[in-house]
């Protein structure tokens, strides 16, 4: 059967909710809401079972693999949704008097301390709601460092590895800056002398990945820091793939300016099929006085937080973010899933994620191609479509493939420094017996490919709930909400 | 460890399969002076046990909003969400699903995400809507820029009537992009706008809980070819006002937690965003679209793309990769609950309580409740600091809402002002306990 | 990818815990257990992993309609459940002092009285476990009635009339009764003639279902109790169907002498794939004294419970059916869903109950055959398979065919004394939309039966987790659990 | 009312499509004299907030276990249950399940159960075990109808170990259903061996926390040809001590609460109820197993269901029709989590804490420990009124035990004795407020 919209079923006279309404008299200054909304209405029962329909037609952590390169999904323990859900957690006002909030400033306090501790670092943001704006906040940091300096004025270039995230030029752009792309080298990684190369007394930062996106570890860094620092631009990192080297490697032993952490993706709190997200950052003592507010400081009486630029003397903090302090349910779950595995549990965990990489890689090196040969890598593999060549069969189509094998698909066609990428991350929380069977599928699929059993690729998928749906017809006659019958009529 | 799934035979399978000795020589790329040879200074793994006794500990030592007569507001609101939207919201399927990229295996999210833009385009009387944002400030600092695409003019005219931390926010982004903000008084605004106005931002109800006539403001702002961009930091507003889509808003912004999502000390909170039709290629954020698969049946996919960062890179309209899923997911359930009546009668009985609430208030000697015309929020006027008369209330058990030092420590004209809010949680109980401990306070 | 059973893919020393054990000493008697136990373990994210995917080859209310005659199975509130696990519920202990719990006793006490309010009948045991267990309480209530009157030599026999529900028989059987059975009428009926006929000094007592299996109300019942109270013998009353008249109509004002009330499906406490249930039993004021402990009592602060015969002075009450008071987590979720729907709620869901099993009557009756011809039913509605007649398509094929159309088959079956009886039991939960899609699917399939299209039925379901399941093997060469490999070898 | 779709128009379209005019119609069999005219006098529907305001001022006059030191034991333990299981059972696809009587649709209900059969058997050390029963009360006591089927014989010798709510079960159901039943001490029971006698049954850990080595007995009543049924109250015993079925047990029942289950006032329970192959089908209650489908494939179903009521009526092995699905769920993810390894520890850290809670209580002047081999629970003997020490205990904010006087309200005998209970929620601070508290009420 298929789920309708809810429009299709409700009522605007049903509800699944009984509400009493107090007698008494209005005072809406004349601007009471006389048009019909054209809200529909469910049912409790109704409406329990649409939305638990819709759930089944996706693919989720709990019922599957996500083998998503750059994209760390691992699984989200139900202890930290528990812990969420406490009242003194989840049932506090951002603005109820500081002093009825104790317990949860030293939450973000302790938050901040695990954060620093991990990463060597020397100030903590935890106001980013999400890795991009945390992006935007760490380069607003170091933006705010050379306005401090009075260079702003001439340094104008971030310097980006075409291997990054998308996000990182969009955010440099935001800024205002100039995107200078540097080249990464044959092996996959930025060498040292492509970036001396091009810096200069104009270059405000570089934002590098590391691990990168071809999931290797970037051997040069802190030579690429030494580089930057002494042309007075500073390093920004992108903290994606944490995962790999939380409590094996600081980032402040690597030179790094600044750097945000995915606490959805490193710290385990759930992607809840695109958000919300938590990506504090975390800065070098050259830009730390510069951090934004609000932020948790020493008090007389415990910790406080600071939500005017009057509350940290000497400090030059350089705005607010968001409203509020951040995603304090996020916090939570990420402090409840750091606790959890302690300093030995996430050395364990990098350890088994890079493990798990490598035992795919190791599986599959003798079908699938490496863009940059079979080396080591961190907690991610990359192929490319360099093995499918005159099948007739793409890195898409292998990707849809994968989902009628149970699976879901690999990231593709990033990082575009390989041709047809397949970025694969397993994460440590998949199990051998899981991995085993991802990379049964995938060999068997690569064998049907090279086989010309093309038909199995190019109809695919044909056991998910959709076939493969047409995306340039929803982007050309973009339909973005559903219409009343007759005014859809009318429209067309 | 109970997370980790690997056994050591697990392990030395794997290694023996990889071809290396031990897993340190996987890590042979990091430079032998950055690798810890210790473990971090930090707690080994816990017990589920002490977890969550440690949790409980700090848990307990706060000031739940449910467990004391409660009146904070400003841009946040204690309302009740029925234990189906929580229970849903759970779903593995929901929670612990990836962006929906896939879109053959992700309609579950993106049906509702379609549902969701309509629901949140017929609330705000607007054409269109994303897939949401973080927050209502990051959705107003977004709508700026915005503005300033589709006008390419670089200055934002902003109320001070709109939440301080919404105005913090866009300057603090108009600052580092390069563009102009000024904020003015609502009665100053005609003055200010000039052929480098982009927008003018105003809120209704605004952040003294004032709700506001738009329409003559926005023929003024138009004329001037800027945009009219609204902020709606209670949506539930929506349920009993003329939408800001009536009054000629162009972007209208909101904080959607007050349906469906708790207080959460302040996030994850849920950035609502709805233009007009011809502005949709300039919008930032994810949005859903409805299409067909190669069977001809209507599916959805995530669409215009091509705004994006992932594909756009420097180009993109915004740098956003991530909407607040789950919590748009526990806004459209609560709304697909309640329906139009429902909503109409949640909408009312807030405005009901809060009237009550400001009758009873006014007649505490010393009180002056300043707001005539307001939808669950108004400001107080009390004698002395207000901010010392919200800390002895909460000594007496009571949250009385906010003080305007807590958001404008720099104006002390606003010293004695108290911005105070009722909901559908207030019960005439909780009224008379305001009135009593105010009365004492002040006495 | 088909789910393995945890003994294949766990590992005796993986475990989805951390457990502390302190140091110190042992004190068991020389009793340690020394063999391996051969329990496998797997980790907390394999362990999530597992269990959603096999719920995902469930069906359950929350993803269609369940339309089961008999078995009432409605939406469930998730207040419920809210309200089930607050810690002063959930969290209590039943041998804690009564001082300590008398918000439980309170509980307790409101339910007895809406139970009682609801029936109009004289006092409530809570205890029972189930519904089989309320109909042993109510039984052994009527027999402890008989004793005390010393009639029990004499009376050995309980009348059942044939469309009775299983459990009835072997209930009576269990209490040493002969069981008598009783004929229905042609419309479907007990008639009080037929009851006359047969009771007699050696009746203890009938068992009779109101509304009865076949969706009828009993017209006589008030003239059959009377017949038997005449007699000395009591009415048992199934309550299964309490759904149809709650708040309609009393079962006290019918001669009901005792009755079960089934609060996972009249009052809403979920099904959760087979219990637990709870099957608190109602007594006229001749049974009452003999109802068993514990028992809500008033007190002199307050109720308390009445755990012994010296707490309840001048009663006789026959014993204990349970260790500790019942079943409180569903007396939580049961008073939640009464309190939800109030008086006029329960009401209209009675009516909305049987508007809906007309409803489906009414839309269907022009195909499908009706044993006892087209007439009003109450709250389900009977069909037999006489339209089905040299189809080839039986009764158990249209069930599993309607499994292929996405919904859970109705009763077959059952009740006996209609040929290949289709039971269908829509409840109050349905929408019309709901309604309309199974009418629309029974008809398609009553078409396609009736056009010849045999194989759609013999060999459905095709689109389930499985097809059809070779229980005559199951049940002659039985395999309940799982063996070791060498051992399951060994064994053969 | 949020739980009824139809709208009014809905039940006026359904009322003219069936062909009657009013809702009362339909309820025209009903006597007229039996139709109540007005609403039963009850309140009417409430909103959700009401609900839960109700609810929780219930709730919060009782004293949670998890609130205060807590020692009570006797057939329920406060043991932790992790939030991955009250997640999982939560499952729409779980919990609102029917009974798995279509196969097809329900192999995750029936996979489960085969699991679980599975644990149940390893834990007991027994062939093979049920789907589960309501709790382990009445488990025994279907385990003595069960002996009386198989021996043929009608008396049951229950040993003055056991639970004395087990053995009233027993006893009511011997009553009714007429057979016999006598109670004696555990050394006598070879004297109340006879040819009439079905079975025996004891309880190890006893209900006082005496472990007991039953080979011997197990012999003996073997020779007399009856049946050994042991009875277990803490199933979580069974990682630590010699199981049941080593011992020469026929049929072990147990109550599974401990693992997975909340104390929940007494119930919801799970009962466990494993026994011999050779008795396999005079076992009662429900049974999981294993076959192909047609396509050979590897699926579940309930078997054996011949010996069932809804088959056999009145010839059934017991009229029961209900498992206890959602807490045998319950019982089965928590074992997966722990395994093996996760049980011992489990198992081990009881039996540590209660020994450590003994020597702690025998330091207590005029207290004496009465049990030398347990596992997690033991009895003292206090100088006075055992039930009063335990009022004045809670009054001091401990739940120090279960007297024995609530148990035997009958024998003066046993008035001064208590039985405690420890589990792996017993903190160190905990043993140290109960000897604090125990101090002051004996001083």
């Amino acid at each position: 059967i298929e789920e309708p919209l809810i429009f299709e079923t409700g009522a605007p006279d049903r509800s699944g909710v009984d509400i009493t309404v107090p007698e008494g008299e209005n005072r809406l200054g004349g601007l009471e809401r006389r048009s019909e909304i054209g809200l529909p209405g469910l049912s409790e029962p109704e409406t329990v079972r649409h939305y638990v329909r819709l759930s089944r037609n996706n693919y989720a952590i709990d019922t599957g693999i996500f083998p998503l390169g750059s994209c760390t999904m691992k699984h989200n323990p139900r202890a930290n949704e528990k812990s969420a859900r406490l009242p003194g957690f989840a049932d506090i006002h951002p603005l109820q008097p500081q002093n009825t909030v104790p317990g949860a400033i030293e939450l973000m306090e302790t938050l901040s301390h695990w954060l620093l501790t991990l990463t060597g670092m020397e100030a903590v943001a935890l106001s980013p709601k999400a890795g991009a704006h945390g992006e935007l906040c760490g380069m607003m940091g170091i933006k705010a460092a050379h306005e401090a300096s009075g260079e702003n004025a001439q340094r104008r270039i971030v310097i980006v590895p075409d291997s990054a995230h998308g996000t990182n030029p969009a955010t440099a752009a935001l800024l205002g800056y100039e995107v200078r792309p540097v080249e990464v080298r044959e092996d996959g990684t930025v060498s040292p002398d492509a970036v001396r190369a091009i810096v200069g007394p104009d270059t405000a930062a570089m934002m590098l990945t590391n691990p990168n996106t071809c999931g290797l570890f970037e051997p040069d860094i802190i030579e690429i820091a030494e580089i930057l620092h002494e042309a007075g631009a500073y390093l920004y990192c992108d903290g994606a793939n944490f995962n790999a080297i939380a409590a094996k490697v600081r980032p402040g032993d690597l030179g790094i300016d600044a750097m945000h952490l995915n606490l959805h993706k490193t710290f385990s709190t759930p992607h809840g099929g695109g958000g919300p997200g938590s990506g504090p950052v975390i800065f070098s003592k050259a830009i730390a006085p510069f951090a934004p507010l609000p932020r948790v400081v020493a008090g007389q009486d415990g910790a406080a937080l600071a939500e005017f630029a009057d509350d940290v003397p000497g400090e030059q903090p350089f705005g607010r973010l968001t409203a509020f302090h951040g995603q304090m349910g996020m916090f939570v779950r990420a402090m409840a899933y750091m606790m959890a595995q302690g300093a030995d549990g996430m050395r364990q965990a990098s350890e088994d994620a890079v493990l798990n990489a490598n035992y795919i890689r190791a599986r599959l090196r003798d079908v699938f191609s490496q863009p940059y040969g079979d080396r080591i890598c961190m907690h991610e593999v990359l192929f490319d479509d360099h093995f499918l060549k005159d099948t007739g069969v793409t890195t898409l189509d292998l990707a849809k493939a994968l989902i009628d094998e149970g699976f879901h698909p690999m990231t593709v066609y990033f990082p575009l420094v390989a041709h047809g990428a397949m970025l694969v991350e397993p994460t440590e929380s998949e199990s051998k017996h899981s991995l085993d069977q991802f990379i049964d599928a995938m060999r068997a699929l690569a064998k049907a490919a090279l086989a010309g059993e093309t038909e199995r690729f190019t109809e695919a998928p044909r056991f998910a709930p959709r076939r493969r749906l047409d995306e340039v017809k929803a982007a050309r006659h973009p339909v973005l909400r559903w219409e009343p019958p007759q005014q859809a009529k009318a429209a067309e | 460890m109970r997370l980790l799934p690997h056994t050591d035979a697990d392990r030395a399978a794997m290694l023996a399969a990889i071809g290396v000795r031990e897993i340190d020589d996987l890590f042979a790329d990091v430079p032998e002076a950055a690798r810890l040879k210790e473990l971090p200074d930090l707690p080994r793994h816990a017990s589920e046990i002490e977890l969550e006794r440690a949790m409980q500990r700090m848990a307990d030592k706060n000031v739940a909003a449910s467990s004391v007569p409660f009146f904070v507001g400003c841009g946040a609101y204690n309302h009740h969400v029925p234990a189906t939207v929580d229970h849903l919201i759970q779903r593995s399927e929901f929670m612990t699903a990836y962006t929906p990229y896939q879109p053959e295996v992700a309609q579950g999210t993106l049906q509702y995400l379609f549902e969701f833009q309509t629901q949140v385009a017929m609330l705000t009387g607007m054409d269109v809507a994303n897939a949401s944002m973080y927050d209502g400030s990051t959705a107003a600092s977004e709508a700026v820029l915005m503005a300033q695409r589709v006008t390419k003019r670089p200055k934002a005219v902003i109320s001070t009537g709109l939440h301080p931390h919404y105005r913090a926010v866009i300057e603090t982004f108009g600052h580092f992009s390069e563009h102009e903000s000024v904020a003015v008084e609502d009665d100053e605004i005609a003055e200010a706008l000039d052929d480098k106005t982009a927008c003018v931002i105003v809120q209704t109800p605004d952040v003294f809980g004032r709700v506001h006539d738009l329409r003559k403001l926005a023929d003024k702002v138009h004329e001037a070819g800027a945009l009219l961009i609204v902020a709606v930091t209670e949506v539930l507003s929506l349920g009993a006002l003329t939408p800001p889509g009536e009054m000629g808003a162009d972007i209208v912004v909101a904080e959607g937690q007050s349906i469906g999502n708790g207080l959460n000390f302040g996030g994850p909170y849920l950035g609502l965003f709805a233009t007009r039709q011809k502005y949709v290629r300039q919008m930032p954020g994810r949005l859903a679209g409805e299409t067909t698969d190669e069977d001809g049946k209507r599916g959805f996919v995530l669409t215009l793309a091509t705004r994006e960062q992932h594909i756009r890179r420097d180009r993109a309209t915004s740098n956003i990769c991530t909407n607040s899923g789950l919590c748009a997911l526990a806004f459209t359930i609560h709304l697909t609950l309640m329906g139009e009546s429902g909503l109409r009668d949640l909408a009312l009985a807030n405005h009901r309580t809060a009237v009550a609430l400001a009758d009873d208030l006014a007649q505490v000697s010393g009180v002056k409740v300043l707001t005539d015309q307001f939808f669950n929020e108004f400001t107080i006027q009390v004698p002395g600091d207000g901010a010392q008369v919200i800390d002895k209330l909460a000594d007496k058990g009571v949250l009385g809402g906010v003080p305007a030092a807590r958001l404008w420590p720099d104006r002390p004209d606003l010293a004695d002002r108290i911005i105070v809010a009722a909901t559908e949680t207030t019960t005439p109980e909780d009224r008379a306990a305001y009135v009593a401990a105010l009365k004492e306070v002040l006495a």
